[in-house]
């Protein structure tokens, strides 16, 4: 094992996830992403969770979000209609923190 | 009689596990209930086929008496199919025996006269060997053993039932999608999947192959492309074809252990460090868009 | 029923909400500490260093108890610039007197926090994990409980020590959502490695261990990189200010890599394997970050929520601080004589226990982090500088006073811009 | 009143589980977690005791760290808790486990159901629900997706691989449950909080009278290694990726 560029999905799954199926944590309104002309989300987000898909759309998953909130603090056009923490017990739970 | 004592609900299985009991040079006593099975199986090369007989339609009323048969008759290892119900049978029967017994062992041997026996913990992470001694109860499912054939002599055994659970209702279950768990040849698509409408170069994939259509879970849960039925992995589908071909599946631990026990796994993902690379036999880095209609166009013209 | 009714409800296990529990429980009061995380920690994630004077505040003693990692014993700084370095190793063992409380130590927040919370509970409070608190009960213009997991539960005073995205504080209408410029972005990585390599690495005895801050690493955004040497672990991470990064158009995980692939951290890392990949917002602003108002009747606002971090730029402040304004929440509560003082007598000890003082003494240093020259030309000159001082390849050397001006010309800077920097940094510290 | 004693078993989070290079593997930083589908037999005893009238008892055997789990469970709904506290757990295998289970709940007394969860996230070997029945010589029902109540009656709905079959039995009875029976909840604010009040019910090893030697013994435990051929094409054009693919698939005779 040695030292090496890792890309997000690799590093998350390294962590532990207990994901939400009930309640996103995280919800976009697609419509007003697509209007928003810097999308912000795609370069801060810590866990590299916004992406952009082939029509040029944002596609997000909750699921490996790492709680930290950037994302909602620049999210200009407020494409992010809900920004909670999971409910208790799940989203990501560090095992050294 | 002395021997290994076979029992599957399934008639294939049983088949199975005497072909196990005989490789072992063993004597090979088959259980069951079923006449038409009992017919069939006397020519499974087993030693010898017991129609059970008793007054309850539910096999698992006979775990007890199976418990005192197998006792009586000096029976070595009970080796039973595991599906449902004959799980629930075989470990009964350890319970009245106060015996040893290993579930859904993925590999049985003789090792110096004694039981070795390997099986999966931990969702599938982890390998644990046992070594097991005296009369003892192991389940194994289809497709660890193949049957070998020959004559055996049947025999009607009355058995007595214990008739404090009875049946009152049986309904068939009405399969919405495509049966993957029995599936030759499957075509997963994952995640990178970027609209519905584009499933359809996974189906014209499937069709010159002459596979099923799978998912990963997100597939399935998340963007309800497909039914909940048809995506693989820890929670949902755990499937063994012989091809397994994926697109655009990343490859999390709990998809790869839906599919590890597939013959050849094949991968197609952008990503060069995909994890799905790790757990394939072949894989194409790049854009699945590109590689998955060349590859249905390549086998069509072949 | 008495189980409804606390004297205090704390929202947290961090460190800012377990010393203030701690506090309270061993005075005989009832309290209750709600969680949303599956243990104490296990939300958390810190760059990695804790000092330990305010442990001591709280309970004299409790660090030798401490779930720590190893003792700082090595404060460095390190400047990069393309493919160079600079770094300077102070040690000083005097931080570290043996029979003495060692200053500061590394620590894991999984580790740490837990220890904590089991202390709090020993001392009788009740924490209880896994329950996200949703609101908070007002009436009569007083907060008088939280509701969690759909049940409500009562109190004198809710402590809200929920961290940096303080929803709890916002619902009681103290304070607006964060805003993107009083923000950095923190990512990081944990890599073991055995105990005696990371010895052997960083000239370490066993036990010792190193805290890092790194300029020059985030590609002249305003941040900065750290490296934490913990038992059997290094942790690695850098901070960003997010809405630079927007600006950059570079993604953020993307930059973080690139820093760890860099020539000069990479060898120290060899041979380990990445466990963990957390991130998390720092209060950026210091003393001027702090909200207006911190209470309200029946109500206190601690620790990062409160915005009681400073970076200072040689290390990161925000832990002791935690503890220092949970201590001072629980002094507050115990002396006050009516709940309406529990406010005004919290402002005053967060005097007393010298957090605000200390906030306010290294008030300056955000205007001089604020110098945006700081982050990726200063350390390119200090590595132009160097590189002119060890090149030797038999030419006959300019007078230094010249390369000095050819260094600070070549990075396109003027003596006005040198002097007002110059200037502003002086003032601000 | 009679009791549902609702089975659960302690286990490792299987997601801690850290892999050592020799593929050997340490368990010791694990956390603990009540198995997952043992959360819906904790559900589905307390709904059948509330269908009873009786009371739900929370029922565990484990080593001296199962302990903390205790609270865990009694925030999930029964009224009261029994530990089975013994180093052995760690060794038992299945004979064992529901020796030791099955003595716990004559010492109870007056039981008329035992609910367990189809298998523990763990070893998911499905014994322990028919070894407790043959132990006690009790009417035994596994996969049970539904249940309801009639008198002194339990009418049970089980999913076979091609069946939904529902089957009458007496009680005193056991039933193993599939995670189809209930959405277990999240134990909320109060109910933890109560967790810690209610009465909890301590077995030592000795106390039980049950032979704990094991029948089973393991001779080794690793990690599973993925073993597969990992030949990536990588470089050059698609076109020829897809060729040389095809090629390597009609050689392994899968196409």
């Amino acid at each position: 094992m040695n030292i090496d560029r890792m890309q997000t999905p690799e590093l998350l799954s390294l962590n532990k996830f207990n994901v939400d199926e009930e309640e996103p944590h995280i919800v976009l309104d697609k419509e007003i992403c697509a209007r928003c002309e810097d999308k912000p989300c795609l370069v801060v987000c810590s866990a590299g969770l916004y992406k952009l898909d082939k029509s040029g759309g944002i596609s997000f998953d909750y699921a490996g979000c790492l709680e930290c909130g950037t994302c909602r603090i620049m999210c200009k056009d407020k494409g992010i209609v809900k920004w909670v923490y999971p409910r208790g017990t799940f989203g990501v739970s560090f095992r050294h923190g | 009689m002395a021997g290994i004592y076979v029992y599957s609900d399934k008639k294939d299985l049983a088949a199975e596990l005497v072909g196990f009991a005989k490789g072992c040079g063993k004597r090979a006593i088959v259980l069951t209930f079923d006449e038409r099975a009992a017919k069939d199986l006397s020519n499974s090369g087993a030693d010898k086929v017991c129609l059970l007989k008793g007054d309850s339609e539910l096999v698992e009323n006979y775990g007890k008496s199976i418990a005192h048969l197998l006792a009586e008759q000096g029976a070595e290892l009970f080796v039973v199919g595991a599906t449902v119900s004959g799980r629930d049978i075989a470990a009964r029967v350890a319970g009245y025996l106060d015996c040893a017994m290993v579930s859904e062992a993925s590999s049985i041997t003789y090792t110096d006269g004694k039981l070795v026996t390997e099986r999966m913990m931990y969702g599938g992470s982890v390998q644990q060997s046992e070594v097991l001694e005296g009369l003892c109860v192991v389940t194994v499912r289809a497709g660890k053993f193949e049957a070998i054939s020959g004559a055996a002599e049947v025999t009607t055994l009355e058995i007595s039932a214990d008739t404090r659970t009875t049946l009152v209702e049986r309904k068939d279950i009405v399969k919405e999608g495509a049966d993957l768990s029995v599936a030759e040849r499957i075509v997963c698509v994952g995640m990178a999947l970027d609209k519905r409408e584009d499933l359809q170069i996974a189906h014209d994939l499937a069709a010159v192959l002459g596979a099923e259509v799978g998912c990963t879970r997100g597939v399935a849960e998340e963007k309800h492309w497909l039914p909940v039925e048809q995506y693989i992995g820890m929670s949902g589908a755990v499937v063994k074809p012989k091809l397994y071909l994926s697109m655009g599946v990343s490859g999390q631990i709990q998809h790869v252990f839906g599919i590890r026990d597939s013959q050849i796994i094949v991968a197609v993902n952008t990503d060069p460090k995909a994890p799905i690379f790790k757990a394939a036999d072949y894989g194409i880095v790049g854009d699945m868009y590109q590689v998955i209609p060349l590859l249905t166009k390549t086998l069509k013209g072949a | 029923m008495g189980d409804e009714n606390f004297d205090a409800i704390v929202i947290g296990a961090g460190p800012a909400g377990i010393a203030c529990a701690y506090t309270l429980a061993k005075q005989g009061k009832t309290v209750l500490v709600i969680e949303r995380g599956d243990s104490a920690g296990s939300k958390n994630v810190t760059g990695g260093r804790f000092y330990t004077y305010a442990l001591e505040m709280v309970d004299r003693g409790l660090t030798a108890e401490a779930a720590l990692e190893r003792k700082v014993t090595h404060e460095q700084i390190m400047m990069l610039s393309g493919n160079r370095a600079i770094s300077v190793d102070y040690y000083d063992p005097s931080f570290n007197r043996v029979g003495g409380t060692a200053q500061s130590f590394t620590i894991l927040r999984a580790v740490f926090d837990p220890w904590f919370a089991g202390k709090a509970e020993e001392m009788g409070a009740t924490v209880v994990c896994g329950i996200r608190v949703d609101d908070v009960i007002e009436k009569e213009g007083k907060i008088v409980g939280v509701i969690a997991g759909g049940d409500e539960m009562y109190a004198n005073v809710v402590v809200a020590a929920d961290g940096v995205n303080s929803f709890i504080a916002q619902k009681a209408g103290l304070i607006k959502d964060i805003e993107s410029h009083a923000v950095a972005v923190g990512v990081k990585e944990i890599i073991e490695l055995p105990a005696q390599t990371i010895e052997q690495r960083f000239n370490l005895k066993s036990e010792e261990g190193a805290a890092r801050l790194i300029l020059g690493c985030t590609e002249g955004i305003h941040g900065g990189g750290f490296l934490y040497t913990n038992k059997e672990s290094i942790s690695l991470g850098a901070v960003f200010m997010p809405e630079e990064v927007a600006r950059h158009g570079r993604s953020l995980p993307e930059m973080f890599q690139e820093f760890k692939m860099h020539p000069a951290i990479c060898p120290l890392l060899e041979g380990g394997k990445t466990v963990e990949y957390g991130g998390h917002l720092v209060a950026e602003e210091g003393y001027r970050g702090i909200p207006k108002k911190l209470y309200r009747e029946g109500f206190l606002v601690c620790g990062e929520a409160a915005g009681f971090v400073v970076n200072l730029g040689y290390t990161i402040r925000g832990l002791d601080l935690a503890v220092l304004s949970g201590l001072a929440a629980a002094k507050a509560i115990l002396e006050a004589a009516s709940p309406a003082k529990v406010g005004p007598a919290y402002m005053q000890q967060l005097e007393a226990v010298k957090l605000l003082p200390i906030m306010r003494a290294l008030d300056g240093f955000t205007d001089a982090l604020d110098i945006p020259n700081l982050f990726g030309t200063y350390p390119k000159v200090a590595a132009d500088l160097f590189q002119k001082l060890y090149a030797v390849d038999g030419s006959v050397p300019d007078h230094l006073r010249k390369q000095i001006w050819g260094v600070v010309k070549g990075n396109k800077l003027t003596l006005r811009q040198l002097f007002a920097d110059g200037i502003r940094g002086m003032k601000a510290l | 009143m009679s009791k549902v004693i609702a089975c659960y078993k302690w286990v490792a989070d299987e997601t801690d589980i850290k892999v050592n290079a020799d593929s050997t593997l340490d368990i010791s930083k694990a956390k603990g977690k009540i198995s997952d589908y043992d959360r819906n037999a904790i559900e589905a005893a307390v709904q059948a005791a509330g269908a009873l009238g009786g009371t739900a008892v929370a029922l565990t055997f484990g080593t001296p760290k199962a302990k903390q789990s205790l609270k865990d469970a009694l925030s999930r709904g029964p009224a009261e808790a029994c530990y089975i506290n013994a180093e052995e757990a760690a060794r038992a295998d299945g004979a064992v486990t529901a020796k030791a289970l099955a003595a716990a709940v004559k010492k109870i007394e007056n039981v008329s159901l035992v609910v367990c969860g189809e298998g523990a996230s763990d070893t998911y070997a499905r014994q322990t629900a028919p070894r407790i029945g043959a132990v006690l010589d009790w009417p035994v029902i596994t996969s049970v997706s539904s249940v309801r109540f009639d008198g002194n009656a339990l009418i049970a709905v089980r999913r076979l691989e091609d069946c939904m079959q529902t089957v009458k039995s007496e009680l005193p009875a056991v039933i193993a449950v599939l995670p189809e029976m209930n959405s277990a909840p999240i134990p909320g604010l109060k109910a933890v909080l109560s967790a810690g009040k209610k009465p909890v019910t301590e077995f030592k090893a000795g106390d039980l009278g049950v032979d704990f030697a094991p029948k089973t013994t393991v001779s080794a435990l690793k990690a599973y290694a993925m073993n597969r051929k990992s030949v990536i094409f990588s470089e050059g054009e698609i076109a020829d990726k897809v060729k040389e693919l095809t090629a390597a698939l009609r050689k392994e005779g899968v196409l």
